[in-house]
């Protein structure tokens, strides 16, 4: 690790090491040619650039929310491979795939290098100035509430950063989208727990029964999570801890459980109140109120009305009744369906009821600075913006992070109504859909070369401020960093409080230095200090938070009767947010495309999931293309029989099927938000990811399903390669 | 028939002749004084000036003064600029000689000097100019002339550099299968050069 | 029963039959030869492009990595076989109806070893590294790998093919003598001369000939034996079920001499038909070749049945899988197509009246050849397909038209080579053919049958 | 080589399993991955990718088999025809065991593939000629072809993505096989180090790009020969023998405890990585 941060800005400007010769292949019949290759060394050098070896530098990912922090391997200039680092609270040193890929959308041939701005139907190139100078101008004629600024998830300066300006615009709306984010959990936990993401305690916990969270997979905190996980597993008291999860579509949590409960879709609240039910019958004291409530969720009829075997569920009270503290985490189902804030609030309950609360589930560190803490990311964004843009309300329109063109269901008429705002400005990576659709495009640094920092999704036990810093020079010479944009446009409104910053880094170099005392730094030289927050790439601050306020009463819960069967579209649409690809903003990433989904290890594509008996009743085999119509439209995309289905739901991943976004992305798969229904959870206004009723119907044509699965489609053949032992049948506590 | 017999068996007899000489011989083959190409570099750098003796008016300067990456890693590197200027701008003897007028036009243009390789191996060979600096200037403390010099040949008598030596897989080979001493002390134990495929190709 | 040769014919008559065919054969060879000419070099186009783009043309894939190159390359060196038993077995055995059909025989030999070679380097992903496989003193002082039975296979190969070559040549001498002694002057004459390396039929010289041809001819058969006994190895001495087995040598060498005796009935058609060798290439002759190729065909079922056996009654599963893999999986048309036409086509070489009948003949030689070709497929592919580890398992796997269209240049490279063969050296052993007309006139003086 | 170095040293020209009395000297590769804590995720794939230069090939590729992931994760149903794999899914991270007595060393003709001192079974890529007999006598299938000049070919390393690639990884060409190498750049530095420091290397110094990546840490990687690793007490702890094809597991019927094991060891190739059984609770 070099401590010397001071250099890292001269590192930049030096000259890389042979510049791109990279040798691309070894094994032609090169021979030793003597003075062909050219050596490119140094002007000036540093003591620690030593060529051929490769230095670390620490920075944080910017692939998804969680802020893990990395380190950058770096040899002659370039950036190779990015590594966990070690000391941030959030990964502990472990990467996950997407954060793996980090590279890859630094490296992408597909980024866009200059402004472009838009010409009938094509984008000219133009400079910096202009392109500021043109956002001046077209904001001119707008009022502060007709500028709007979508954003996907947010935190750190850039975000501070991004709250003056809206306030110099006078009172610009910030609408901060994800179509993953789990909102409707935060309203719930909020109101369950007094805070929007408590810290769960899964190494704590001796049996954890999730209803839809994938941890391991897509959800929150993933590579936090699964290191939890590991604890957990390996039971820190030599009792190895159990996992049930209730889902009603396999997720790699649930394909990592000890027992998977395939549950109607949307039933899960009643679950969840069964379990209650079934502790109350096994002697767990039960409040009067919650008695009442649960009295009518007899193992009977919550079988039957989930699909569980009753005996599942007796047998899930009496493992959460012995083993205690268990956890009880709600998940994407209660982003899924118009109840969804009754599910969470049934989950609550069952935490509350087992006394979990403040046992696994803790207040998570505090963020001293809240301009900084992530912005509330949530599909009702989406529908506000939507609304505004419909009522004309929009006249300039900023995205950056998001892209609604690809993401928002065909219901919303997104691409039509945003054509309704006059000028539309998108900071991007890629031309993606919604790139497409402005009339400004401003390309962005890459992670990797952009200077930021980033308060992670969920805190954990220690709040921790992520360092995104440069690794390298940047690869395209008119690229600029959000923050930079953001500085520039702000010093157009406000021109003498921000003239004393250069460029985004001194403004966050002053912004650090100057709250060093809160940022564990009281005392030390401002460059001392500086140099050793680069080095770090992290800064941990904020103190332990107190004890959890909230509190989910029996009157919180009032889940509906099931749904009536709808002949016309029988089945349940599950929006499946895989590990690798997410809600689509990676898909131009060609190792996550290559990278096997790890339940149905299908690649460059969507599919369908369906369940074995549902397939054969409507004939359907691996491979058949099948449409999925819902109210909304519809998508036709290859049939994967899928035995981790309810019978009743079908599954189709999210993120594929880009119209534009680059090569890699382009035309493979299928979008399935865009065949969403607009249902709203009714509590918080968010979109329920799970509301949308399909029919299937196969469309004729028939593909070999490209997948990494062999022939004998996952069997051993009696063959001992993957072994499974029961609990019973081992001693783990003499395990190294 | 008998002059075709007998011309057979003169025939067979040479081959299996030539052949075992030529296998048993043929590291050797490759081991004389193979010279590459003259390379043209962007400046006459002149070795024999800086690590040259002192009889013949070299300032014998260490190797490593200069390739100072080569102790610490597999490439030995070329200098950068600053390191070159660093002594010539206080040697105003030599300061408006062309050779050095030209260097100080790249310094002040802060771009570096496109020097050739001279000693170019093949992409799927990895030579260590670490280890071996290790093992025979610090470990068993041979001078460090000779022992840049089993590679790069006699470079302090050259100006620019030169390959002379093959660099080729059998002479790489021949001296790993040589016992070597693993430190100065002089009834050490030995050790031969690695063996391994994968020490030099990964 | 009819004679095997005429006993009155004359052997001028023998020299002027023998070297027509030199000059005036049937236009169907013209026929031939062009459309082997362009199999061969659509082949050639093929190899081009597999060169260039990497051999995933050929819908090869991980864990699939051999295919019908390898097939076809066992296939080839099988053919080679049928030489080897004609010339040098049947000749160590006094079979005298083979004279005139040995020589022909001979050249298949040598040009379906060239052919199997071919698919060596066909096969090879670095075609132009091929030389690191063969033991000869270098810079880097490395050797091939001699644990690898690849390796025994090229070096069997390049010896098997060397002295065919010698023997074939060797045998010809005494008709190369004959051919420059009959030839007007022209590129032929010189070549003939040069060849026939001043043979003048002396009685030394006929001394010398006679042992260095029996020299050779033993030392070819414990030869051809050992090769494909050897290519056997590359999958018995592999731990893949399927090719792990013991009895695979002396399959291999049935199977072997199977596929060259139908060959042999193939090309003794087109031949006799082609350069109207009627009189020598009898209906005789042509009944003792199918009978000694039904022979072959009920040891090569014999063997068959106890690899099976052998493969059933053993302990190990994988292999039984592969066995039942190939009976029923994708693979199993071509499996059955196999037995069919490998143990139950033959049967109709027990007819007699099959025996003479050109046509029947004909086509069942070409069905022998195919179940044949089947079997050294379902050798090669069915155990990739259905290895040791399930996940690997591929179905799917089907040969690309690269390397199907690969497979049938081979056949248009062997009948090129062939065809110019016979019309550049004589097809027919005449000096045999004379020796055999004599004996035949000799025992009947005596009163004999002909015949030994 | 000359002759005489031939035949003198050909014993040690082809190793199989060390020998008893001298089984390796200062290093012994090998891996132990934990099933129970595998999760399935791919990171460890994803980071192989990263590190060792491989092509992405692209879905007509993928469909045609020819994929080149070192390290695949397999996921595995129960086979009981429950209507749902109420007990999840298996997964298993494959990539080349390393044997001791490799099927794969024994069948190359031109030696590309060979068995080191420390115990890894290399792959040469500049002497391979292609003839893919290692793969077809692998029985993991853990060995991966270029079909294709990747480096050539259009969008697997365009000019930007080209400078991602791993100098210290040779980009291999077509028609030479490939396979997992435990990583070999990353042990080759770290023992230069730990030589030039005159000692050996140290339990954890050295990490394989998957087991580095691992959320869950379920892969430990380091050297058998150091009683001081994790890894040499796990297989100690679990009494898996490198050199037996019959374990302390196998024989101690149904009473073991241990959950250790090599896969197809009845094959006597022997392994370097062993796996940790899944472990699923018995009581839900």
């Amino acid at each position: 690790m070099i401590e010397n941060g001071m250099n890292r800005r001269d590192f930049l400007k030096v000259l890389g090491w042979g510049g791109a010769a990279v040798a691309l292949t070894g094994c032609g019949n090169t021979s030793v040619e003597d003075g062909k290759e050219l050596i490119t060394s140094y002007v000036e050098a540093t003591d620690y650039m030593i060529p051929s070896i490769g230095v670390y530098f620490n920075s944080t990912c910017a692939q998804c929310d969680a802020g893990c922090g990395i380190m950058g391997r770096v040899r002659e200039g370039r950036v190779l491979k990015l590594e966990g680092n070690a000391d941030s609270v959030i990964n502990h040193g472990k990467m996950c795939a997407l954060g793996q890929a980090g590279v890859q959308a630094h490296y992408n041939p597909d980024r866009v290098r200059d402004p472009l701005l838009r010409s009938g139907s094509k984008g000219e190139a133009i400079t910096w100035e202009k392109a500021l100078g043109l956002i001046n101008e077209k904001l001119g004629g707008a009022k502060g509430d007709e500028i709007a600024f979508l954003t996907g998830g947010m935190s750190g300066h850039t975000k501070a950063l991004l709250g003056n300006y809206l306030e110099a615009l006078g009172g610009a709306k910030h609408y901060a989208y994800d179509v993953t984010a789990p909102a409707v959990v935060r309203a719930a936990n909020k109101k369950a727990y007094g805070v929007e993401m408590p810290h769960l305690r899964l190494d704590k916990a001796k049996a954890i029964v999730s209803f839809g969270a994938d941890f391991l997979g897509a959800w929150v905190s993933p590579v936090h999570f699964s290191q939890q996980y590991a604890r957990f597993r390996k039971g820190e008291n030599g009792q190895r801890g159990v996992l049930v999860q209730v889902e009603s579509k396999m997720t790699l949590t649930g394909a990592n459980a000890d027992r998977w409960l395939a549950v109607r879709p949307g039933t899960e609240g009643v679950l969840a109140l069964g379990v209650i039910n079934a502790l109350g019958a096994a002697g767990l004291y039960l409040s009067e109120d919650v008695k009442s409530l649960v009295k009518d969720y007899a193992p009977e009829r919550v079988s039957k009305e989930t699909g569980a075997p009753a005996e599942q569920i007796g047998k899930l009270a009496a493992l959460l009744k012995e083993r205690s503290p268990s956890l009880a985490i709600a998940g994407s189902a209660v982003e899924g369906y118009a109840h969804g804030s009754q599910i969470a609030a049934a989950v609550a309950l069952l935490n509350q009821v087992l006394g979990n609360v403040g046992k696994t589930i803790e207040a998570p560190a505090n963020v001293p600075f809240q301009q900084l803490a992530p912005a509330a990311t949530g599909r009702a964004a989406l529908v506000a913006l939507n609304d505004a843009l419909a009522a004309g309300k929009v006249k300039v329109l900023f995205t950056y992070g998001a892209n609604p063109v690809y993401s928002a269901s065909s219901a919303m008429k997104f691409k039509d109504n945003m054509k309704k705002a006059a000028f539309k400005v998108a900071f991007a990576h890629y031309l993606d859909e919604t790139a497409l659709e402005a009339d400004l495009v401003l390309p962005l640094d890459s992670a990797l070369e952009d200077w930021g920092t980033f308060v992670p999704a969920y805190a954990g036990d220690v709040a921790q401020l992520g360092v995104q810093q440069p690794l390298m020079e940047k690869l395209h010479a008119n690229t600029r960093g959000a923050g930079d944009i953001l500085l520039a446009l702000l010093k157009q409104k406000e021109a003498d409080k921000y003239k004393g910053f250069e460029d985004y880094y001194a403004y966050l170099r002053t912004a650090v230095v100057q709250n060093k005392a809160a940022l564990g730094g009281a005392g030390a030289d401002d460059d001392t200090f500086w140099g050793e927050t680069l080095s770090k790439g992290l800064v941990k601050f904020g103190a332990a938070g107190g004890s959890l306020s909230g509190k989910v009463s029996a009157a919180d819960v009032a889940l509906p009767a099931a749904a009536a069967a709808d002949a016309q579209f029988p089945l349940t649409l599950i929006p499946y947010v895989t590990p690798n690809q997410r809600d689509g903003r990676h898909a131009n990433q060609p190792w996550l495309q290559e990278a096997p989904d790890p339940l149905t290890t299908v690649v460059w594509d969507s599919w369908v999931e369906i369940h074995p008996k549902k397939a054969a009743e409507l004939g359907i085999v691996e491979g058949d293309i099948v449409e999925v119509t819902s109210k909304h439209g519809s998508i036709k995309a290859q049939a994967y029989v899928f035995p981790g289905i309810h019978p009743e739901a079908v599954s189709v991943p999210m993120g594929y099927g880009h119209e534009a976004m680059g090569r890699y992305a382009k035309d493979v798969g299928a979008n399935v938000l865009s065949i969403l229904d607009p249902v709203a959870d009714k509590v918080t206004g968010e979109t329920a990811l799970n509301e949308t009723r399909v029919k299937i119907a196969k469309a004729g044509k028939r593909v070999i399903v490209v997948k990494e699965e062999g022939a004998a489609g996952g069997k051993q053949m009696g063959k001992k390669i993957a072994v499974r032992v029961s609990t019973d049948k081992v001693d783990l506590s003499e395990e190294v | 028939m008998h002059r075709f017999l007998r011309l057979s068996v003169l025939l067979i007899g040479l081959f299996v002749a030539t052949g075992s000489h030529a296998a048993e011989t043929a590291p050797a083959l490759t081991t004389a004084d193979d010279l590459g190409p003259q390379v043209e570099q962007p400046i006459e750098f002149p070795h024999d000036r800086h690590a040259g003796d002192a009889s013949k008016g070299g300032m014998q300067i260490n190797c490593m003064y200069c390739h100072t990456y080569a102790r610490r890693s597999a490439s030995s590197g070329i200098p950068p600029l600053q390191k070159c200027i660093g002594c010539h701008q206080n040697i105003e003897s030599v300061k408006d000689k062309p050779r050095i007028k030209k260097l100080f036009e790249y310094w002040e243009a802060k771009k570096p000097v496109p020097w050739k390789k001279v000693h170019d191996l093949p992409d799927y060979v990895r030579f260590s100019h670490e280890r071996h600096v290790q093992r025979f200037v610090f470990q068993q403390g041979r001078p460090v002339q000779e022992a840049c010099g089993y590679c790069h040949g006699d470079v302090k008598n050259m100006t620019v550099a030169r390959r002379s030596k093959p660099l080729s897989m059998g002479w790489c080979a021949d001296c790993h299968q040589k016992d070597h001493p693993v430190d100065g002390a002089a009834a050490a134990k030995t050790a031969k050069g690695p063996n391994d495929c994968w020490q030099c190709h990964k | 029963m009819a004679k095997d040769i005429r006993e009155d014919i004359s052997w001028a008559q023998i020299n002027n039959d023998v070297l027509k065919s030199l000059e005036t054969p049937r236009p169907l060879y013209w026929v031939i030869v062009t459309v082997a000419l362009i199999m061969f070099l659509g082949g050639v186009g093929l190899e081009v492009y597999m060169y260039n783009m990497g051999m995933g043309v050929a819908n090869l894939n991980n864990p699939h990595v051999w295919g019908l190159f390898i097939a076809t390359f066992i296939f080839w060196i099988g053919m080679s076989h049928s030489g080897t038993l004609l010339s040098a077995i049947l000749h160590l055995m006094h079979a005298d109806w083979r004279k005139p059909i040995y020589r022909f025989a001979e050249a298949m030999t040598t040009f379906s070893l060239m052919t199997a070679g071919l698919f060596v380097m066909v096969h090879l992903g670095r075609l132009w590294q091929f030389y690191y496989s063969l033991p000869y003193p270098n810079e880097r002082g490395l050797w091939p790998n001699f644990q690898s039975p690849l390796l025994w296979d090229a070096m069997a190969i390049f010896t098997y093919l060397s002295s065919s070559i010698i023997f074939l040549y060797i045998g010809m001498i005494p008709d190369l003598a004959i051919c420059r002694d009959h030839m007007k002057e022209g590129w032929r004459k010189k070549l003939y001369t040069a060849l026939s390396l001043g043979w003048e039929g002396t009685d030394r010289q006929w001394r010398n000939f006679r042992i260095t041809y029996l020299t050779v001819a033993c030392f070819l058969i414990p030869l051809a034996v050992s090769v494909h006994s050897i290519v056997a190895s590359d999958f018995a001495m592999s731990q893949q079920p399927g090719w792990h087995v013991t009895s695979f040598p002396p399959y291999f060498v049935a199977g072997a001499l199977y596929s060259g005796c139908a060959a042999i009935i193939t090309l003794f058609i087109i031949l006799r038909y082609v350069f109207k060798f009627e009189e020598y290439m009898t209906l005789p002759i042509l009944k003792k070749t199918a009978r000694l190729t039904f022979a072959i065909a009920m040891v090569w079922t014999y063997l068959n049945a106890i690899e099976f056996a052998s493969v059933w009654y053993s302990h190990d599963q994988a292999s039984k899988d592969v066995l039942i893999q190939k009976a029923t999986g994708p693979y199993a048309f071509a499996w059955w197509g196999m037995i069919f036409c490998g143990s139950v086509v033959p049967l109709m070489l027990a007819v007699k009246r099959f025996q003479t009948n050109i046509p029947v003949l004909f086509a069942v030689s070409l069905l022998l050849n195919l179940g044949m070709w089947l079997e050294r497929w379902m050798i090669v592919s069915p155990t990739f397909s259905h290895g040791y580890y399930p996940w690997a398992w591929d179905h799917d796997q089907w040969p690309s038209f690269v390397q199907w269209g690969m497979v049938f240049a081979s056949f248009g490279w062997f009948t090129l080579l062939f065809m110019v063969f016979c019309k550049v050296f004589p097809s027919v052993s005449m000096y045999e053919v004379k020796e055999m007309v004599y004996h035949r006139t000799l025992a009947l003086k005596k009163g004999g049958k002909g015949g030994h | 080589m000359s002759v005489t170095n031939l035949l003198e040293n050909w014993s040690q020209f082809r190793k199989s399993h060390p020998e008893g009395d001298v089984p390796h000297a200062e290093y012994k590769w090998a891996m132990s991955i934990d099933l129970d804590a595998c999760t399935g995720c791919n990171a460890c794939s994803v980071a192989c990718y990263a590190e060792n230069n491989l092509p992405v090939v692209g879905k007509e590729k993928f469909l045609h088999g020819q994929q080149m992931h070192w390290m695949r994760v397999e996921r595995y149903w129960d086979e009981d025809g429950r209507d749902f794999p109420d007990q999840g899914a298996q997964f298993l991270p494959m990539m080349c065991q390393q044997c001791e007595a490799a099927p794969c060393e024994t069948v190359c003709p031109v030696g590309a593939t060979n068995h080191t001192a420390d115990g890894l079974n290399s792959q040469v890529y500049n002497r391979c000629v292609g003839s893919r007999y290692c793969s077809a006598n692998c029985p993991f299938k853990v060995r991966y072809f270029n079909w294709y000049d990747y480096p050539t070919t259009d969008d697997v390393w365009p000019a930007e993505m080209s400078q991602q690639l791993n100098p210290d990884v040779t980009v291999r060409g077509k028609g030479v096989m490939e396979k997992c190498t435990f990583c070999v750049q990353r042990l080759s530095a770290a023992k230069n180090t730990a030589r030039n420091e005159g000692r050996s290397v140290k339990d954890g110094e050295v990490q394989t790009a998957c087991q580095q990546a691992c959320p869950t840490g379920a892969i430990s990687f380091g050297n058998l020969m150091d009683t001081e690793s994790r890894v040499y007490k796990q297989w100690k702890n679990q009494r898996v023998e490198l050199d037996k094809e019959e374990q302390a597991k196998d024989k101690e019927e149904g009473g073991s405890k241990l959950r250790g094991y090599r896969i197809l060891e009845d094959l006597r190739a022997y392994p370097s990585v062993m796996y940790l059984e899944r472990v699923r609770e018995s009581a839900v």
